[in-house]
């Protein structure tokens, strides 16, 4: 059984793995300290017949040591979590050749629009498939997501991705998938009864194989 | 605290407070409660702000739904009874029983007459084919929307944002008539209230003028912008 | 000795005559209400763990008949196989249930109402018709809540977080006066917890006893009067959002509809900005009662009282203003993101003071391992995985990764039940004597507590590896999914633990109903406790206190080298002790 | 720091709220400005009649400062979710 984060299938796992274990250090080092000296101290100074507390009221010293070093870390973490944060989501991340795909959300299936053969949504050419996203690998995709009723969530888990599609806002979000093989599209926000079972299939091809396929699933539509 | 090295001051009240902040429990009680009031009103009317901030296309214009004049009129009511209210604050401060029936009176028949109005405003409103879901279709103003007077994208906004704000404030007007006639049969009339003792009324008034303040930033922004 | 002087004053002070039902059912005295409180909302607990169980057997054995739920009507599982509109409910249910109607009034609910008038030495709340009104008022709301799962369609099937439209419109959610139901009865609530709240906080502010200054009040009552602020400007918000979200139900208003120029996010929002706030409700009240339990069981004051206070205050403050970590993904403004995100990891600061400090209280103490004790110790030692999976998902990228998956709910249940119920596990007996005169059982409670604290783990620590897995929350049936179904024995594993987790639960339950009739008699002040309550008897009679007590330290004065004994009342006057400066006596 | 209140004269601050309400009428009814500048202005007039009615009819003006610092504590907050969920729309 996996016990670790899924396959690195695009450009954001890197960095969110190398986040995530960073975090993991840092968290894993205050976990240890509390734990460690918890069961210390509840060995080391279980009541024994005769012995009276220490009696204190604190250290300042001690308390500015352990206030400063989880705001310095705290602050250097957020610094270097909005870096990447930008990269993926931030105003105009979205890198100006990305390949555009409409993904329109609906109780509870997942319509795929295709740019057709001329890459551009929009236009005559675009057709149209249920619960099937095909993507070119190594290149960076634009999803445009659009919900029919509730609000759902485009989430692929080994890219690493997840966007909300909500009803009434149009959102977009990239990612640059790397490893051709095929996947699962989850919808992750509750939209209903059927929400479990709101799952499409993602297939990564090689460009080659891209285009291959979509000048066959063109003709298909257009007949 | 003592009471001793204060000089003559007529805004502080001569009964004792209990302990700790030398404010009576009722009253500092009535503020903490308004402070929840305000975080209330704030997620109404905050609503309605980001609403029509982010609302497409233009806002219906107040003057062409709205009966101005009559709402202007309320309006007045409101800050006359909240006048009122603060001279019963006075008479009884000064032991003066005939000054508190007086005004007191006064600002219940305010409040109740600011109701009666509301309510009517609401059914005219309504009878033109305003309602909290929008706008009725085949109603007077269905017909305004039709030659564009009125803007349709935001109507459904309109309505939603208007009948809860209002009716809300109304409401709370209602309660403070409901609450200012219990005073006034179980403690005013009896004479319960003397120049020692009109925690009550200054109670009562915190409220009242809360529910005063809120309608004039609701008038200003619903009414007027 | 003043103590024995003004108990037995308080024995024979007070002899009341008052008719059953307003001394037990329409009590204002403070002490029935926080009881009520409690039998009410241990109920509900109970309530959220059966369902709880419910979902943890679709989930570990996706479509298989649960066994008893035969009993069920064939709308929600026919023949016992729970269906997916049903699972959505259950989940709803258990959220909406664990946290309005059990842990958040056995905290607030609870030990607001019966701790604050007796350790600040009041005789009651400063409004107590007021106090009465908000317990009827959140047993109303808990009976409506309750009750629409009994309506045709069953309950609301949003979440707990009402996402809209799916809750706003039944032709989404399939409901029918579910959603409605939620909605009055989150309503009433917020009333409830508003009148409580300002009650609470007239209380602590106006009625201390002489010499019962702002720094020597129990941390207890510091962190449920900072609760009470939170939760007097918190919950105004919910119920004007439950307002909006009704209209929209039932009159056809707009507020969330995207279609007429609504805003979906105007909910999350709206939700969210009550929500964390509620979430701190949920753990101060905790905090503060388990500062008192490690001081008093290790015997020593507590480390750096006036640096826990202002953590307290921090967390407070804070807490209004990372609400925005919720909708890291939800299409809001992702420059607002990296604020909620700095603000949310700045959250870490308090916390950390305050995990060390208690530690620091723990160090060369003299630690005495009654079952208080040890619930409060795990409370540090849970609390703090809570806290720190919370930092995976502050940190905004990889939140993207893991939002609404098991490490969510791994996260939530470590904060909420590792922390507040170990807290309330710890809390109930501590101040069980105070309640009913007697003592729970020392050896069950302990048994209880080892059973629990294993189960406990063995449930939640492995939904941390489903969330890094990517499993997804509110899924009726993770098999669904290839990606998923390596899990699934893991699945079991944690059902099953789940189940015996459950199991244990009626330990407490026997214990606690057995020793109301059968509990060892406690002796006045069973814990060696500083605090004033435990001038009075057991249990405290009706007013508390002929004469207010005087105040001449504060609550922490364990092993004082001015003593013998290891406790040192903060009523008892040592020759050394001023009287404190006398104030105007409380005129009501 | 106990000092003297006369108490202010109410008819007047009355006299006050009338005119300024008068006054915002006429504003946002006759007087030809942009909108921008109506919207500020009124909101001004507002804030101003709110005032006078916290400070004179809620003794607000007389009142200790920690219970000022209670009916202040919740208008940031509302300030600070108003800015937040604005703020979506303005990116
Ligand atoms: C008692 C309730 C409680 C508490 C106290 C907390 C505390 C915290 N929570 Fe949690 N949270 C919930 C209840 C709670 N939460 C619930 C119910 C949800 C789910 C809602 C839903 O969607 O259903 C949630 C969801 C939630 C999310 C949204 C996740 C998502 O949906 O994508 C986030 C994101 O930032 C978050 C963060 C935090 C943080 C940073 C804290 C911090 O306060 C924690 C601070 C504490 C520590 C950090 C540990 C102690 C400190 C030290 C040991 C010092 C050393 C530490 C470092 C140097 C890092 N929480
Ligand atoms: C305090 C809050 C709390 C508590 C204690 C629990 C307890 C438990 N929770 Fe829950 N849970 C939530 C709050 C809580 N939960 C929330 C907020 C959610 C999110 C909901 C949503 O997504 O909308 C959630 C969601 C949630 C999920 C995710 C569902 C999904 O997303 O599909 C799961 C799955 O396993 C789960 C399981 C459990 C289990 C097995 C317990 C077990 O610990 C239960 C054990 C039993 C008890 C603790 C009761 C014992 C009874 C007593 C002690 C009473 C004794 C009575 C007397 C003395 C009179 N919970
Ligand atoms: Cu679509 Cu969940
Ligand atoms: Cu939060």
């Amino acid at each position: 059984m996996p016990w670790w984060l899924p396959l690195k299938g695009s450009t954001f796992a890197g960095p969110i793995d190398g986040l995530f274990l960073a975090i993991l250090i840092i968290t894993g080092i205050a976990f240890v300290l509390v734990e460690v000296g918890l069961v210390w101290f509840v060995f080391a100074y279980r009541q024994r017949p005769g012995r009276k507390a220490f009696y204190t009221h604190g250290n300042t010293r001690a308390e500015v040591i352990w206030t400063a070093i989880p705001a310095v870390t705290m602050v250097a973490l957020g610094l270097v979590s909005n870096h990447y944060w930008v990269e993926i989501k931030g105003r105009n991340s979205v890198p100006p050749n990305a390949y555009p795909i409409g993904v329109h959300a609906k109780q509870f299936e997942w319509q795929i629009t295709y740019p057709g053969l001329d890459g551009k949504l929009g236009t005559a050419d675009d057709f149209t498939i249920r619960n099937q996203l095909h993507v070119p690998a190594g290149r960076p995709i634009v999803v445009h997501l659009s919900s029919e009723d509730a609000i759902h969530s485009f989430y692929v888990p080994q890219f690493r991705i997840r966007q909300d599609v909500v009803p009434g806002m149009d959102i977009k979000a990239w990612f640059q998938a790397t490893v051709p093989g095929t996947y699962e599209l989850a919808c992750s926000q509750l939209c209903g009864l059927g929400h479990y079972r709101m799952r499409a299939q993602v297939f990564v091809q090689s460009p080659e194989d891209y285009e291959a396929w979509l000048k066959r699933a063109a003709q298909e539509a257009t007949q | 605290m003592t009471h001793a090295t204060a000089t003559v001051d007529e805004m502080r009240p001569p009964f004792p407070a209990e302990r700790g902040l030398d404010v009576y429990n009722l009253k500092l009680g009535m503020w903490v409660f308004l402070a929840s009031e305000v975080m209330f009103f704030s997620a109404l009317i905050g609503s309605y702000v980001i609403l029509r901030f982010g609302a497409a296309g233009e806002w219906a214009r107040p003057g062409v739904v709205l009966n101005i004049p009559i709402t202007a009129f309320n309006t007045f009511l409101l800050i006359c009874s909240s006048v009122s209210m603060v001279k019963a604050y006075a008479a009884i401060a000064d032991g003066d029983q005939r000054g508190l029936r007086l005004w007191l009176g006064l600002t219940i028949l305010g409040g109740a007459t600011f109701v009666g109005v509301q309510v009517f405003e609401y059914l005219h409103l309504v009878e033109r084919g305003f309602t909290p879901a929008g706008i009725r279709d085949g109603s007077e103003l269905a017909a305004l929307v039709a030659n564009g007077t009125l803007p349709a994208a935001t109507a459904g906004l309109y309505g939603s944002t208007f009948f809860t704000m209002t009716g809300f404030h109304g409401f709370h007007v209602t309660c403070g008539v409901v609450s200012m006639l219990y005073l006034y049969f179980t403690k005013v009339l009896p004479g319960k209230y003397s120049r020692q003792d009109y925690r009550g009324i200054e109670t009562v008034g915190l409220y009242w003028h809360f529910v005063d303040l809120v309608w004039i930033i609701l008038f200003t922004i619903v009414y007027l912008v | 000795m003043t103590t024995v002087a003004a108990t037995s004053q308080a024995a024979h002070g007070q002899h009341d005559d008052r008719s059953f039902l307003r001394k037990y059912i329409f009590s204002t005295d403070h002490k029935i209400i926080g009881i009520q409180f409690l039998f009410v909302s241990l109920f509900f607990l109970l309530v959220g763990g059966i369902l709880a169980m419910q979902m943890r057997w679709q989930l570990g054995f996706p479509g298989k008949p649960m066994p008893g739920g035969g009993i069920l009507p064939d709308t929600m599982a026919p023949g016992g196989v729970i269906l997916p509109e049903y699972y959505i409910q259950l989940v709803t249910m258990h959220g909406t249930f664990m946290i309005f109607f059990a842990i958040m009034p056995l905290l607030v609910g609870v030990y607001a109402n019966f701790l604050i008038p007796l350790k600040i030495g009041a005789h009651d709340m400063a409004f107590p018709r007021i106090n009465m009104a908000s317990f009827w008022l959140a047993f109303a709301a808990g009976l409506v809540m309750l009750a629409s799962l009994f309506v045709p369609d069953g309950a609301s099937r949003a979440g707990w977080t009402q996402y809209v439209p799916l809750s706003a419109r039944h032709d989404l959610s399939g409901a029918s006066y579910g959603q409605e139901l939620w909605s009055i009865s989150i309503i009433l609530l917020g009333l409830s917890s508003i009148l409580g709240s300002l009650n609470y906080i007239t209380t602590v502010i106006n009625n201390r006893a002489p010499g019962m200054t702002w720094f020597r009040l129990p941390l207890s009552i510091w962190s449920l009067f900072i609760t009470a602020i939170l939760g007097l400007l918190a919950l105004p918000v919910l119920s004007g959002a439950a307002i909006m979200l009704l209209f929209d139900q039932v009159l056809g208003t707009h507020f969330f509809d995207p279609g007429a120029g609504g805003q979906p996010l105007l909910w999350q929002h709206l939700f969210w900005f009550f929500g964390h706030p509620e979430v701190y409700i949920l753990i101060l009240p905790a905090m503060g009662m388990v500062s008192d339990l490690i001081a008093n069981g290790s015997r020593k004051p507590i480390f750096g009282y006036h640096s826990m206070v202002f953590a307290i205050v921090a967390i407070g403050f804070l807490g209004w203003i990372v609400w925005g970590h919720h909708m890291f993904v939800s299409g809001m403004n992702p420059t607002l993101g990296s604020s909620f995100m700095v603000s949310t990891l700045i959250i870490a600061v308090p916390s950390a003071v305050k995990t060390f400090n208690w530690m620091g209280t723990m160090w060369r103490g003299n630690l005495q391992f009654h079952v208080p004790m040890l619930n409060a110790v795990a409370f540090v030692a849970m609390f703090v995985i809570g806290g720190l999976s919370g930092i995976y998902m502050a940190a905004t990228p990889v939140d993207m990764f893991i939002h609404d998956t098991y490490f969510i709910v791994a996260h939530l249940h470590y904060v909420l039940f590792g922390g507040s119920l170990f807290a309330l596990f710890g809390a109930i007996p501590y101040w069980y004597p105070k309640m009913f005169g007697r003592m729970m059982s020392e050896r069950w409670g302990k048994v209880h507590f080892w059973l629990t604290f294993v189960f406990y783990n063995l449930v939640f620590f492995p939904m941390h590896i489903l969330g890094m897995g990517g499993a997804m929350r509110r899924i009726y049936d993770p098999t669904q999914y290839d990606f998923l179904k390596p899990y699934q024995p893991l699945n079991v594993f944690i059902s099953i633990c789940a189940f015996l987790l459950f199991a244990t639960q009626f330990i407490f339950f026997v214990n606690f109903w057995w020793s109301l009739r059968r509990g060892k008699v406690a002796d006045q002040n069973p814990w060696h406790d500083n605090g004033l309550e435990w001038t009075l008897p057991n249990p405290a009679p009706h007013g508390n206190w002929t004469r207010v007590p005087t105040v001449y330290r504060g609550p922490y004065e364990y092993s004082s080298p001015e003593v013998a004994e290891d406790y040192l009342p903060q009523t008892r006057k040592l020759p050394t002790d001023r009287e404190p400066a006398s104030a105007p006596v409380a005129g009501h | 720091m106990e000092t003297a209140h006369k108490r202010p004269n109410y008819i007047l601050i009355w006299v006050y709220l009338a005119l300024l309400t008068a006054a915002e009428l006429g504003l946002a009814f006759q007087l030809p400005i942009s909108r921008n500048w109506k919207l500020a202005l009124l909101l001004f007039l507002a804030v101003w009649k709110a005032l006078l009615v916290a400070l004179f009819f809620m003794h607000l003006k007389f009142e200790r400062w920690n219970l000022r610092i209670m009916a202040l504590i919740p208008i940031p907050l509302a300030l600070i979710f108003m800015a937040a969920a604005m703020s979506e729309h303005i990116w």
